[in-house]
């Protein structure tokens, strides 16, 4: 599905986020330096007119990746290349240097109630954004057009009914689209849309989802698409990234990953999804590595008897050692508790990999 | 810490109660907030004192520090309000001092709204040492005692005349609501319209100036409506204890010579009811306009919806929290189609 | 899964033997002046012993305001102006919960149906204990039991809901939202309540914890017999999760049916549009529309059926008269109901 | 215990702040008050109380401000704080000593009066919101617009009028010396409660107002629906539910406005000539006592703190939330 030959636009390695944690009181006296591991040693690259999808639960760092590649935090270590360019490792906020990379690479927040400030309407929203990347063009008359065109865009046409309006007169699809005319505004290469659907209601999302889709083969965009519904990723992502407490775990082929995922985590999450068809197939076949965790899938909350991990996610000040899903994982190995998994190939296809122990000379 | 409280919360509308509530909102947000009744009054009699502020002597009957030979006379035709031992005419003092009061109050508002938005915002929108200490100033000036701390500065400092003593509180008073600003000033900054200007590459002083800013004018109307009465209060009570310098008169004054000519044992209440219910006057006034604020920022304590109706078989039904009432037969007849 | 129910037809007025919780005709508005606004409007719908029935709606659709009125916990403005809401203790004379006085109001109250809400971080007192919380139901419904014997209850309670009893004097702060919700749903359980209404409740947190609380909720249900009602946006959560499904929009039911059958044949636009609005996870993929334009404003609810100007295969009588929820004429031999002029009613319904 | 430590921090860092502004303060008078007082006074003043009132005021242009403060902060610690101009020959402290007993009591009592039947009023009010009490909201506007001591004024006049039933000036009859006998204690309180009453009326309308806002607000709270939603009596729902939660803004904000009372409160021993710090300071101004101006700041500010203090470990009680570890 993926062709090989296609143009990277974005690029992170090894890209790594801690947070420090504010000492108070009695800790601050101590040098013990305390910081959340938000995100570690993230490797992702985003594709000319290809959709990526990152999946994870809340509080992975799936966010957090998607305001790095912003460049709305700066990163604690790696590499963040635009077109092979790698980008300094802090830069200014407000500077020329990020207005210049913020053209080309652009975000989509997730909750359109509060990404748009209410107390400005539509058209200062999308002139802004036209002007501060000099498209605004000369005079009222070219504005006017290129705001027409922005709304026309995302399907909010007539443009003159909509510029007016406040946030807080329109839909909460309507303002998603608002959204998205703004980072469209800079006329970028990448968008990285952070669940740009997950607070929007059920009966609309595909709308917003579809003219992003539709968005990304006009304009040949690269897309990442951050989401914790693994459906949605399936359904709209040319490659899937599986995250879980700051780490990659899992990637490959969308289809690939969602049918037959590999690592106990993506398992896990796969299995988790809300899916109508277990009520009429009962078919359990989850992976080609199955074993006791997909023992029958039958009755109950469709798979209920299956011994499903329990347990939370860890807490990222001090994130287990080794991998990171171990405490949780039914195939835990003594390995799995003290090394980290490197990336490991899954299949033959060269474009399926996981980072899980299970895979260790498998694949080779 | 979560500790404490800033006084101000940031409420959210109740769940599935689509049409009610709502975040403020602008345009229809400041119809709304004006045509609300508090609000009216308020602005209504802070208007009137506005219009005797500014016309004064020129409307005073008598020059109020004209001595005559109505000595201690009550309320009558000839003076509205009486006269005081040397035969002033109170009606006189209270309107000219209308002037001094509301000066002081409406510049030290001005001064202390200017320092705490200054301190406010900065601190809330940075991070790190610069921003703590601002903070920590504003808290120190919170606990200190201000009335002592003002009295005893405008005691020190000669000349004070109405600049002089706006200034003082002015500069002693801004801390109130530079810890509102700054609270909300935090929430703000991490709130993603916020992240999205910024990720739009908005510079920072546009963040704060058109992003940040036009979201605080409530809290700054606020505080600066708090910040006028506590100047109006704190420079009457300086006049009244005859600290400041007896330049002009002002509601203050009146009370002074009221307090130390013996008003009372000699029963004179119309040489201090006056001042004092014009006093009470305008700090209902502002409380009132500043409940209005209230409830725009604070969906929850909003009152216009109706409490209570008269149900269809005459009784009366108050909307109480726990117990929905029932009606059966609907209170505003049958329209199923609405 | 208890798919197995008998799929006879039950007459819909007259209470159903089978019945735990009738509601009929139930309307509910926020105000009482010209500005009120009507959120639900004129619904029926039946909670058997023993099942789960899904109610689900968007926002705005007044699924959570159905909830919360037929408990009579909507704040003001809420009132209720209209219907009857009739539960039937298994062993006693029914009553209409609207018309209960206050004092036997609050007795009804969680000792017969017990509510989870939406948010577990809210629903629970930040400065009590979760003991204390506990505690105060039990006390308030069985005042005459010794503290020792409430704190056992409530240790019994947490390790029900796979909670270690140890966490019994913890503030609610120091859960974990997933925690939260089970303490919330052991909460719900303490005093063994007829009906379990569940509003949202797993649509805070992830996934994997979404899926092992449903679990525990079956399981929950399976040893105590209780009836749910599971108030979701996710129908395809529903679909799996409950026997039947009814399905709200603008503030009325449009369509209720068993779940498997309403997956496999829905017959009003909307709960088609609905179901094809989430991708699949299995199968082949395909492309979905979702359904196009924006739920609509209560303050300004379109004429007639309230989804046609939404509805792809509206014709004249949509935007003029509202369907009624009835059988339709050309499902006879199917337990559903559904209010589509598509599907218009066979005759009356007795 | 981290929350108790930060803010004990910062009441030291307060009381710090507000002992540098007392040493400033009168650095900044133009022209040389003080040293003409001192002078005029040279006959009857020791020379150790020269040097204090020396230290105090900075008269001595020869040492560096920064030895300055360090020689006051050093005649602090010794609890030296000059000797008292207007009551001379009596050291500052001992003119404390002797008014803030009085002071104490009197705002101590009134003010948790006062907090206790606003907040009370508050919870009724908030919780029957849309009866009748809503009547009352007005009536409190008004009540907290007017100023302490003019209501000090009316009440005054008031009793004058209605016939002497209650003392209007002083804390004790002249003729009584001050001792802990009955006779004493009881004349005392009959002097204290108009004055209380004042302030009580005056500062009431205030905490009615905010607990309700606050009740108003924690009501629509999830929490208390589902307090509701399980039975509790009316009664455990308010108390325990929504006014226990609501308390807590009121806590944390009944230090803040302490300082605002105090205020309020010096103006009515002023009106009443009620013998405590408020009146000592007023007199104190008008007859240029410096050295007992600046104890009298100090003191009270102190005394605010302190009471900060207290209320923040209530309110570490009340909050489990500060509580939290790590």
């Amino acid at each position: 599905m993926t062709t090989p030959a296609a143009e990277v636009v974005l690029e992170a390695e090894g890209l790594t986020k801690h947070f420090p944690v504010r000492k108070r009181g009695r800790a601050a006296l101590s040098r013990e330096v305390r910081v959340v591991h938000a995100v570690d040693d993230v490797d992702l690259r985003l594709l000319r007119g290809q959709v990526t999808s990152l999946v994870g639960e809340s509080g992975s760092g799936k966010s957090t990746v998607a305001r790095l590649l912003a460049q709305l935090y700066p990163r604690t270590s790696g590499d963040i290349r635009l077109h092979g360019e790698p980008t300094p490792l802090a830069t200014a906020r407000g500077g020329r240097r990020f207005r210049a990379y913020c053209r080309r690479v652009q975000l989509i927040f997730q909750d359109p109630f509060a990404s748009l400030n209410p107390v400005h309407n539509v058209e200062y929203h999308l002139t802004r954004a036209l002007r501060i990347h000099g498209r605004a063009g000369q005079g009222k008359e070219q504005l006017r057009a290129a705001l027409a065109n922005l709304l026309d865009r995302v399907q909010l046409t007539p443009a003159d009914r909509y510029l007016s309006k406040y946030p807080h007169e329109l839909s909460g699809g309507q303002r998603q689209r608002v959204a998205i005319a703004r980072a469209l505004a800079a006329d970028p290469e990448a968008l990285l849309a952070d669940e740009p659907v997950s607070m929007l209601d059920v009966s609309i999302r595909l709308g917003v989802l579809n003219l992003l889709r539709d968005l990304k083969e006009r304009l040949n965009l690269a897309i990442l698409y951050i989401t914790h519904d693994i459906a949605s990723a399936r359904y709209f992502a040319d490659t899937v990234l599986v995250m879980y407490a700051g780490r990659m775990v899992e990637g490959g082929d969308s289809e690939t990953v969602t049918q037959r995922p590999a690592h106990p985590y993506t398992r896990l999450l796969v299995e988790s999804a809300p899916d109508p068809d277990r009520l009429t197939s009962e078919a359990g076949s989850l992976g080609e590595a199955g074993g006791a965790g997909e023992a029958g899938t039958a009755g109950g909350v469709g798979g209920a008897g299956a011994p499903v991990p329990g347990g939370e996610p860890p807490s990222l000040i001090s994130p287990p050692a080794g991998c990171r899903f171990h405490p949780r994982c039914p195939f835990v190995m003594d390995k799995c508790r003290t090394e980290l998994p490197p990336r490991l190939q899954v299949g033959d296809t060269g474009e399926h990999w996981a980072a899980c122990w299970l895979f260790e000379g498998v694949a080779a | 810490m979560t500790a404490a409280a800033t006084g101000l919360t940031t409420a959210t509308p109740p769940p599935d109660l689509t049409g009610t509530g709502g975040a403020p909102r602008r345009g229809r947000g400041l119809r709304r907030f004006l045509v609300n009744g508090k609000v009216t009054t308020g602005l209504v009699i802070l208007l009137i004192f506005a219009v005797v502020a500014v016309l004064g002597d020129t409307i005073a009957p008598y020059d109020p520090s004209k001595r005559s030979s109505d000595i201690l006379q009550g309320p009558g035709w000839k003076h509205w309000f009486g006269t005081t031992h040397i035969g002033q005419d109170i009606f006189s003092q209270v309107i000219v001092g209308t002037r001094s009061v509301m000066f002081v109050g409406l510049a030290a508002g001005a001064v202390a709204t200017v320092v705490g938005v200054v301190i406010g915002v900065t601190s809330g929108y940075l991070s790190g040492a610069a921003a703590e200490s601002l903070s920590a100033i504003s808290n120190v000036f919170i606990v200190i005692p201000a009335l002592p701390l003002i009295i005893i500065i405008t005691n020190v400092v000669p000349n004070s005349g109405d600049w002089t003593i706006a200034l003082v509180i002015g500069c002693t008073s801004w801390a109130w609501g530079a810890r509102l600003l700054r609270a909300q000033t935090l929430s703000l900054r991490r709130r993603d319209f916020v992240e999205a200007a910024r990720a739009t590459g908005e510079s920072t002083w546009r963040l704060i100036g058109f992003e940040i800013l036009p979201n605080l004018t409530a809290i700054i109307a606020s505080s600066f409506i708090g910040t006028v009465m506590f100047a109006v209060a704190t420079e009457i009570a300086l006049a009244f204890v005859g600290v400041s310098g007896i330049s002009e008169w002002n509601w203050g004054e009146i009370l002074f010579w009221a307090q130390g000519q013996q008003a009372l044992p000699q029963g004179a209440w119309w040489w201090f009811v006056p001042a004092g219910l014009c006093i009470a006057l305008f700090g209902t006034a502002l409380s009132l306009v500043n409940f209005g604020i209230d409830e725009f920022v604070n969906p929850r304590l909003r009152s216009n919806a109706r409490r209570s109706f008269r149900a269809a078989d005459g009784r009366r039904v108050r909307m109480r929290v726990g117990f929905t009432p029932v009606v059966q037969a609907p209170p505003r007849g049958e329209d199923n189609e609405r | 899964m208890s798919m197995s129910k008998p799929l006879t037809m039950k007459p819909s007025r007259s209470i159903a033997a089978d019945a735990v919780l009738d509601i009929r005709g139930l309307c509910v508005d926020y105000g009482v002046d010209d500005n009120a606004v009507r959120a639900v409007r004129d619904v029926s719908l039946t909670l058997r012993r023993g099942e789960v029935l899904g109610l689900a709606g968007e926002s705005g659709s007044g699924k959570s305001t159905l909830a919360y009125g037929l408990a009579r916990l909507l704040p003001p403005p809420g009132v209720i102006s209209a219907g009857e809401v009739i539960y039937s203790p298994p062993d006693g004379e029914p009553v209409d919960v609207l018309t209960l006085a206050p004092l036997a109001l609050r007795a009804f109250r969680w000792a017969e149906t017990s509510i989870v809400f939406q948010g577990a971080m809210n629903s629970l007192n930040p400065v009590h204990k979760v003991s204390t919380q506990l505690i105060d139901v039990i006390a308030a419904h069985s005042p005459g039991m010794s503290r020792r014997a409430m704190l056992d209850r409530a240790r019994e309670l947490l390790t029900m809901v796979g909670i270690a009893p140890d966490r019994l004097h913890a503030y609610p702060h120091q859960l974990s939202g997933g925690m939260r919700q089970r303490v919330m749903i052991g909460m719900a359980l303490a005093l063994e309540p007829k009906i379990v209404i569940m509003d949202e409740p797993t649509t805070a947190l992830d996934v994997v914890m979404q899926r092992q609380i449903l679990r525990q909720i079956v399981e929950l249900r399976e040893r105590f017999g209780f009836s749910v009602l599971f108030i979701t946006h996710d129908l395809s959560l529903l679909v799996e999760f409950s026997d039947r499904i009814a399905i709200m929009y603008g503030g009325r039911i449009v369509e209720e049916a068993p779940a498997a059958l309403l997956y496999r044949d829905a017959l009003h636009p909307y709960s088609h549009g609905l179901l094809h609005s989430f991708p699949a996870l299995r199968g082949p993929r395909r492309e979905l529309a979702g359904i196009p334009g924006s739920p609509p404003d209560l303050q300004a609810m379109p004429s007639g059926c309230s989804f046609h100007p939404r509805c792809p295969r509206r014709f004249d009588p949509c935007a003029v008269d509202i369907p009624v929820l009835g059988s339709p004429a050309d499902r006879v031999r199917e337990a559903r109901t559904v209010a589509c002029w598509l599907h218009p009613a066979g005759g009356a319904i007795d | 215990m981290r929350f108790f430590l930060r803010r004990f921090a910062f009441y030291v860092f307060t009381a710090w702040a507000a002992i540098t502004i007392n040493f400033f303060i009168p650095r900044l008078i133009p022209g040389d008050p003080v040293s003409a007082l001192v002078a005029g006074m040279r006959g009857q003043i020791t020379s150790d109380q020269i040097q204090s009132l020396t230290v105090l005021f900075g008269l001595d242009k020869h040492e560096s401000v920064w030895m300055q403060y360090v020689d006051y902060l050093e005649q602090l610690s010794h609890g030296d704080l000059g000797i008292s101009f207007g009551n001379f020959p009596l050291p500052v402290t001992s003119v404390l000593a002797s008014a803030l007993p009085w002071t104490l009591l009197l705002i101590g009592v009134t003010t948790i009066i006062s907090f206790a039947i606003g907040t009370l009023l508050g919870i009724v009010v908030g919780w029957r919101r849309g009866s009748w009490l809503d009547g009352l909201l007005p009536v409190t506007t008004f009540l907290s617009s007017i100023p302490y001591f003019w209501l000090g004024l009316i009440a005054v006049s008031v009793v004058t009028y209605a016939g002497y039933f209650l003392p209007i000036s002083g804390g004790y009859d002249p003729g009584l010396v001050p001792s802990w006998n009955l006779e004493f204690i009881g004349n005392a309180i009959e002097h204290g409660l108009l004055p209380a009453i004042t302030i009580v009326v005056a500062s009431v309308g205030g905490w009615l107002l905010s607990m309700r806002n606050m009740m108003v607000t924690v009501t629509a709270e999830d929490y208390v629906t589902v307090a509701h939603a399980k039975g509790l009596s009316e009664r455990r729902v308010v108390m325990g539910y929504a006014a226990r939660n609501a308390l807590l803004p009121s806590v944390s904000g009944f230090g803040m406005a302490l300082g605002l009372v105090v205020g309020g409160t010096f103006l009515v021993e002023y009106v009443f000539s009620y013998p405590g710090i408020g009146l000592q300071m007023l007199q104190a101004i008008a007859r240029h006592d410096y050295p007992l101006i600046q104890g009298i700041f100090l003191v009270v500010t102190l005394a605010v703190l302190a009471a900060n203090f207290l209320a923040d470990i209530a309110y570490l009680a009340l909050d489990p939330r500060t509580r939290k570890e790590g």
